[in-house]
């Protein structure tokens, strides 16, 4: 958090993410549930994807990670830089299936949101962790176990001796979610996508786990695509935001200058309804917490975009203009984006 | 888990009970007259009442059924009348074809089930899929005898491979009893793995959409690893309980199979019976047949709690 | 004429679309037999027995010289009719008895152990022994085999009807104080009407399978009664020397039961997947 | 199109066939034994009810238990009665009441002791009091007692011409047991024939093994007569009750012997290059129509000739039968050549008239009420003459009601008079007419009990002198045509098959085994 990465352009980004779009053929028409999304990550910093249901955010995540099912027939564009450990630079998009796997859980890996349902039930922790450090640092089976229980003490659980024989229905929510994070890092990976680790966590574990992802950051050095809801999270724990809405990124900025001054009126809802209503939006068992009272209205269906701004239904600074056409994303400042004619028409006054 | 057992256990009693009950209302019912039938075209009334009270046939029916409740209690199913030997006895020399012939009909339909049934669930909605979702579905289509009639044609009479009919010579081997059965297996074998694809196939559909299948993509497994480590082997405990249940219900299921290539089986034995009117047969073998299946239930219900972690018990 | 969303998306399906179109010939065939046959099933011709396909006789003769186009249509009339029934009633009996058993916890145990125990019989094995007391007639085989699919169905309502009741618009309606019985009929059952559309297709296409084995065995329909299962059952002794006997017949009997297991199909694809587990 | 290179799919196509016959050849091999067999497999069909021959008239039974219990008289290869146990035909009195019986000497029963005088006595009063047949006799006798060392002295009370002949049918059998192994049920079979019971799984076979000290008659045999010999140590009888899968087995070389098979196979036997040797035996049977006589529609007699009148026996054997090579349409109960070859009555047979019978069933007082018909399909060619039979009557006017069934329960049905109308059934054509139907007899389903029929009968019966009793056969059969108690549709030919192995076979109405070599 010391050095705005943006203000050091030598650094090559870890991960360069630039007009990603996806798309699901259904019934009904084409779906945009991702479009022209853009943003990079820079080594060891972290970058929040924020958003409220439905925003594309872990649509994003998974078309990265390439995990979207393939039944779904999602349709990518667009480009994803990532720098690998050898200092290459390849495209997650399109490279082939083999060259990915030697990458996934690796040097690139994932923790989900639901830690009760991300573990196989029928397979112990340990062979778990395990199954990731055979593969990719070619130990083998005992050495792997080893690895495993090394983990288990890094992501701080006790007794890890016992807990590597353990199957996943003997963990609590909360030790599981650190399972899944021993899995994501046993390889050292350089980037960790975390797709809402704690949404479905007690608020006290929650902040343990993100304090442990921290710990886990300073010590390797990685990068992290923290993907959330919360916007009170994310005050703490990203180095950069970026604001997505029904598929498209309405602001992103540097978390400072974000929470000083949102730019977009959805950021700026987002952030009036943050105090104490976050408190209900972690809570365990609700995945749709009802947590953007304050903004009126609900987010358009994707099969029937409006015209113009996609928010502009739900937003108090709307004007008949909002509705002719999608507007640009525009440069409000340092490092700064939105996406807003009414921000965009304010800025040369403010400048 | 004991309390878990008792209430299983006490159920599986209850539904044997009932069974029970259905057996004998069923077979007492029936309006045929076995009687006549042992004794000829010509027997008089006097010969037909005298033996009829031999059999306990004249005695009001609440009163036969505390009878033969007892007896059944007591292990003994009665005597058939047609055979002229304890019901226990004739099931007893049934049990080896079906229960043969169950299990290798069950190990075929498994062998093609169980890997169609992945194929279909991992290719869904392509080509291969479709092909093998509508092989599964005209497989549940074919009336059993009409295929087996046709392998028999092909097989027993034109190639001479395997024999037309029965289940071996009286002293045959095991290998020959075995020979006999491949085309009858073959047929149940075909029919039912119609069920297992489709059953693999939703099973491992419902488990590839589960998050730690995505958990193991993420790590980077090959998609082979993640199919039969992380899918199969969760899938697999549904796919297990079908396939035991097929068992099950193969014994005395089978019943056309058996009668179109005459094995001297179960389902032969009930079919015989009823065209017989041979009372104690029908029940004893409806009876029998009803409990293996709804013991086999139970033990699955068993296995699966020292199985699964994942049960809840207690 | 509107369209109901489900049927247009079922109609959607191709495979779907051929089974209904192959379902509506049949029907269409069964309904209008004597229109389309221009023999009488019945009428024997001695002199004419066994005879090959011929344009006279499109599917050739049978053993007594009976014409088998006109048996197969006629046939039809039989085998659909039976399997309809069958379906109808075993629908009827088990939608009451899942309901009722879903619906009221207290009735649940004691008529699910007896649904259970009638489940432990092969299917083939109980019908059987049903005909066998009820005797072998039309009727009697319709209800033998309602009574071996009416426990089938009742297990399924009643694993769909636990899922709507927990829905919350039931306890909406309970709570503004309507009468159970229109809970049940107004609220409950509509809700049903996919997972029941499905049984009735699937027991349609066992029943047709099931009565055609128990003539096969000579416990099912009498055999005068030309239905495709008595078809195949008589013509077997032929079937070598004049192969239509059981050809046409089982062939009908196949594409019936291939053609309404894939409209179940497609039904089921089309289901709310948490009443989709229940199936 | 693409071009198919058909000559490399066939060798492919025979590649896969090659490795199919292979592993073929080695599921095969199981069976495959090094020894030479000694026992034969014959394709029965249906399980027998019981091995009691006298429980039951069955003709499978007959057929199992002929080869271990022996008859004191038996039928040559013409039908006449030659003796079997007895030495000698039985010395008859002049009054043609008393029948005095000799045993052969030395003759061994399976438990190892020789047959006495005792075993024969006590064997008739069962077969007298539980085999319907005998039960007939029973009526007729006076007294059974052994007389010396080898004698049986038979008083009957009147004179009974039939009753050697009764002593001697294979079918509801006069067998001769050891006196200790009586009891009801049977639970051992201890007779004096060349093979003794072995072993018996229901429904899966029945086994018999040669009884090595089995004392045979001296003459040559012909038909069940003469010298019996054990060549095949071991008969197994399997119950086949598909008559297809009989044929096919038969085809398929699984059978040696395979009984009672559908005329229409006989093509397809001929034409199986060897594996399987059709035998076909000439006026097997009759099929025939029992007539309630007691009540219902056609208790009325004038309705029943209208029926006779309306129905084409010719036609209804064709749809039983198929083809002309399989059946004889005639009147005549009896084949020419046979001592009771008769033509009266017979311009009733065959007339198949739809307006003379609608006209005859009009004058009866027909007002439409429905004749029920009583069949099963167990043996096809019952219902396919029934279903006929049903179309002719129809156009004769008649309501005919099908009533199909399983075999069981027309027998048990047939037992009420109140059931049914018409049933149909049928029978092996015997030597001796009393033999059967059994409606000549008393109390048999239809209940037929008239005047003309007891004067015809009894004038039959007493009449001990062949000759002439050929000729009051004729008056009996004008008796059946006169009042329609029963029809008698035909005579067919019964099929069989067996495999080359099979060697010195006799074709006969109860096959039989002895003689007969496995090579």
């Amino acid at each position: 958090m010391e050095a705005d990465p943006s203000t050091n352009p030598r650094i090559e980004p870890r991960l360069a993410v630039q007009r990603l779009s996806t798309s699901f053929p259904t019934e009904g028409g084409l779906v945009h549930a991702v479009a022209d999304v853009s943003f990079s990550i820079a080594p060891g910093k972290t970058t929040a994807l924020v958003g409220e249901s439905g925003s594309g955010k872990s649509v994003t995540s998974l078309t990265l990670m390439r995990l979207l099912a393939k039944t779904a027939n999602a349709r990518v564009s667009g480009v994803a830089r990532f720098a690998t450990r050898e200092g290459r630079s390849v495209d997650l998009l399109k490279i082939d299936e083999q060259a990915l796997r030697a990458l996934r859980g690796n040097q690139l890996s994932m923790i989900f949101q639901e830690p009760m349902t991300s573990l196989n039930p029928v397979l112990t922790v340990g062979e778990q962790i395990a199954e990731g450090v055979r593969l990719h640092k070619g130990l083998g089976r005992s050495a792997a176990l080893a690895d495993a229980k090394r983990m288990l003490d890094l992501v701080e659980i006790p007794a890890a001796d016992r807990r590597v024989h353990e199957y996943p229905h003997q963990l609590s929510g909360g030790m599981r979610q650190r399972v899944m994070i021993a899995i994501a890092m046993a390889c050292d990976p350089t980037l960790l996508i975390a797709d809402e680790p704690t949404t479905a966590l007690d608020v006290t574990i929650q902040a343990q786990i993100l304090a442990l992802m921290r710990k886990l950051q300073a010590e390797t050095g990685m990068s992290i695509l923290f993907i959330t809801h919360n916007l009170g999270v994310v005050a703490h724990h990203a180095d950069d935001v970026v604001v997505m809405y029904a598929g498209r990124v309405v602001e992103s900025a540097p978390v400072r200058p974000l929470f000083a001054a949102p730019a977009h009126p959805y950021t700026q809802g987002l952030l009036a309804c943050l105090p104490g209503r976050a408190r209900l939006a972690g809570r365990a068992g609700q995945p749709r917490p009802a947590r953007l009272f304050a903004i009126r209205g609900q987010v358009a269906s994707p099969l029937a975009p409006p015209p113009g701004c996609a928010f502009e239904p739900r937003c108090d600074l709307a004007i008949a203009a909002c509705r002719d056409a999608m507007p640009e994303l525009l440069a409000t400042g340092a490092a700064r984006e939105a996406r807003c004619i009414r921000v965009a028409a304010a800025l040369p006054e403010a400048a | 888990m004991r309390k878990f057992l008792l209430s299983k256990a006490l159920g599986m009693l209850a539904v044997l009970a009932i069974v029970a009950v259905i057996v004998f209302v069923l077979t007492r019912a029936a309006s045929g007259d076995p009687i006549s039938v042992l004794l000829g075209d010509q027997a008089t009334a006097e010969d037909i009442a005298r033996v009829q009270k031999v059999y306990g046939l004249d005695k009001p029916l609440p009163v036969q059924f505390a009878y033969w409740l007892r007896e059944v209690l007591h292990g003994n199913l009665g005597d058939s009348i047609f055979l002229q030997r304890p019901v226990t006895q004739a099931l007893r020399e049934r049990a080896e074809p079906t229960t043969l012939l169950a299990l290798m009909a069950v190990a075929i339909a498994a062998a093609i089930g169980i890997p169609c049934g992945i194929v279909s669930a991992v290719f869904r909605g392509r080509w291969i899929d479709q092909l093998f979702t509508g092989v599964a579905m005209l497989g549940a289509s074919i009336p059993s005898f009409w295929l087996g009639l046709v392998l028999i044609q092909i097989f027993a009479v034109s190639f001479g491979w395997f024999p037309v009919s029965g289940y071996g010579a009286p002293d045959a081997a095991l290998a020959e009893r075995v020979h006999a059965l491949v085309l009858p297996a073959a047929v149940l074998g075909l029919l039912n793995s119609a069920l297992i694809i489709r059953f693999t196939r939703a099973s491992m559909l419902d488990v590839l959409g589960e998050d730690y299948v995505r958990t193991a993509r993420s790590k980077g497994l090959a998609e082979s690893t993640v199919v039969l480590k992380h899918a199969l082997r969760n899938a697999l405990v549904p796919i297990v309980t079908v396939v035991g249940l097929t068992v099950a219900l193969m014994i005395g299921g089978a019943v056309v199979t058996e009668t179109v290539f005459g094995l001297p089986g179960v389902g032969n034995l009930v079919v015989s019976a009823v065209l017989r009117r041979d009372y104690p047969v029908i029940q004893g073998a409806l009876l029998v047949v009803a409990a293996i299946y709804v013991l086999i239930n139970f033990s699955i219900d068993l296995l699966y709690a020292v199985v699964d972690p994942r049960v809840k018990v207690g | 004429m509107k369209m109901p969303p489900m049927l247009r998306q079922l109609l959607h399906r191709r495979i779907v679309l051929v089974a209904a179109v192959v379902l509506l010939i049949i029907a269409v065939l069964a309904i209008g037999a004597p229109w389309f046959a221009s023999f009488d099933p019945n009428d024997t011709a001695v002199l004419q027995r066994l005879k090959g396909p011929s344009s006279e006789h499109l599917m050739g003769t049978d053993e007594l010289g009976r014409d088998m186009y006109a048996r197969i249509v006629h046939g039809a009339r039989y085998s659909l009719a039976i399997a309809a029934l069958t379906a109808l009633g075993s629908v009827i009996a088990g939608t009451l008895l899942g309901l009722v058993a879903g619906f009221f916890r207290r009735l649940d145990a004691p008529l699910m152990r007896v649904v259970d125990a009638m489940m432990s019989f092969p299917d083939i094995l109980l019908a059987i022994a049903l005909v066998a007391i009820l005797g072998p007639s039309l009727v009697n085989v319709v209800l033998a085999l309602v009574l071996v699919y009416t426990p089938r169905v009742a297990r399924v309502v009643r694993a769909s009807t636990l899922v709507v009741r927990e829905l919350l618009f039931v306890e909406a309606v309970r709570a503004l104080g309507v009468r159970t019985s229109r809970i049940l009929w107004r609220h409950i059952l509509p809700n049903l009407m996919s997972p029941i559309l499905v049984q009735v297709s699937f027991i349609f296409a066992y029943a047709i399978l099931a009565e055609a084995g128990l003539s096969f065995l000579g416990v099912g329909v009498p055999p005068e009664i030309p239905t495709w299962g008595t078809m195949v059952a008589g013509g077997q002794q032929y079937a070598h020397q004049a192969f239509w006997v059981v050809l046409f017949p089982g062939l009908a009997i196949i594409f019936t039961a291939l053609s309404l297991q894939m409209l179940g199909d497609g039904v089921r694809d089309l289901l709310d997947p948490k009443l989709k587990k229940a199936l | 199109m693409p071009m198919i290179d058909l000559s490399s799919r066939r060798t492919l196509l025979r590649h896969a066939l090659i490795g199919a016959s292979a592993v073929a050849a080695l599921l095969a091999g199981a069976t495959a034994s090094s020894q030479p067999r000694n026992h034969a497999t014959l394709a029965m069909v249906a399980e027998p009810q019981t091995l009691d021959p006298m429980a039951s008239t069955a003709d499978l039974v007959g057929t199992i238990m002929q080869h271990v219990y022996e008859t004191l008289y038996t039928f040559d290869a013409k039908w006449n009665v030659v003796p079997m146990l007895a030495e000698s035909l039985p010395k008859v009195s002049a009054d043609g009441k008393t029948y005095s019986i000799t045993l052969r000497k030395g003759v061994m029963l399976h438990s190892g002791r020789e047959l006495t005088p005792d075993d024969v006595v006590a064997s008739l009063q069962r077969w007298m009091e539980q085999s319907p047949r005998g039960k007939a006799v029973a009526k007729e006798l006076d007294s059974i007692k052994p007389k010396g060392a080898l004698g049986v002295e038979i008083v009957l009370k009147a004179p009974y011409a039939p009753l050697v002949s009764q002593l001697a049918l294979p079918s509801g059998m006069a067998a001769i047991m050891a006196k200790e192994s009586i009891a009801t049920p049977l639970a051992s079979y201890v007779g004096t024939g060349p093979y003794k019971f072995k072993e018996r799984k229901p429904d899966q076979f029945v086994l018999l093994t040669r009884f090595d000290k089995y004392s045979a008659r001296k003459e040559p045999a012909s038909g069940y007569g003469g010298k019996r010999e054990a060549a095949i140590e071991e008969l197994r009888f399997v119950p086949v009750p598909n008559a297809n899968t009989r044929v096919e087995g038969a085809l398929a070389g699984q059978y040696d012997f395979a009984d009672l098979l559908p005329v229409e196979a006989l093509s397809r036997l001929e034409k199986s290059g060897g594996k399987s040797v059709p035998i076909l035996t000439p006026s097997f049977g009759f099929p025939y129509l029992v007539l309630n006589t007691k009540e219902g529609v056609v208790a009325n007699q004038a309705l029943r000739q209208a029926i006779q009148i309306a129905i084409g026996e010719g036609e209804m054997l064709a749809a039983g039968f198929g083809d002309t090579r399989f059946f004889v349409a005639e009147g005549n109960h009896f084949p020419k050549g046979s001592p009771y070859y008769s033509t009266a009555g017979t311009d009733q047979y065959n007339q198949r008239n739809a307006n003379k019978a609608k006209a005859a069933a009009e004058k009866a007082g027909y007002k439409g009420e429905a004749v029920r018909i009583l069949t099963s399909r167990q043996y096809d060619f019952h219902y396919n003459m029934a279903l006929l039979m049903a179309e002719q009557m129809k156009r004769a006017g008649f309501k005919v009601e099908m009533n199909v069934v399983d075999w069981a329960t027309l027998v048990q049905r047939r037992n009420d008079s109140k059931l049914w109308d018409i049933y149909v059934t049928h029978s092996g054509i015997f030597p001796e007419p009393m033999l059967s139907p059994p409606q000549l007899g008393d109390g048999a389903p239809g209940w037929w009990s008239t005047p003309a029929k007891q004067a015809a009968l009894a004038a039959f019966n007493q009449e001990p002198d062949p000759a002439k009793r050929g000729a009051l056969w004729g008056k009996v059969q004008q008796v059946v045509y006169d009042e329609v108690p029963y029809i008698n549709v035909g005579k067919f030919n019964g099929l069989s098959a067996k495999s080359p192995a099979l060697e010195n076979y006799q074709a006969a109405t109860w096959p039989f085994f002895w003689n007969a070599r496995i090579k």
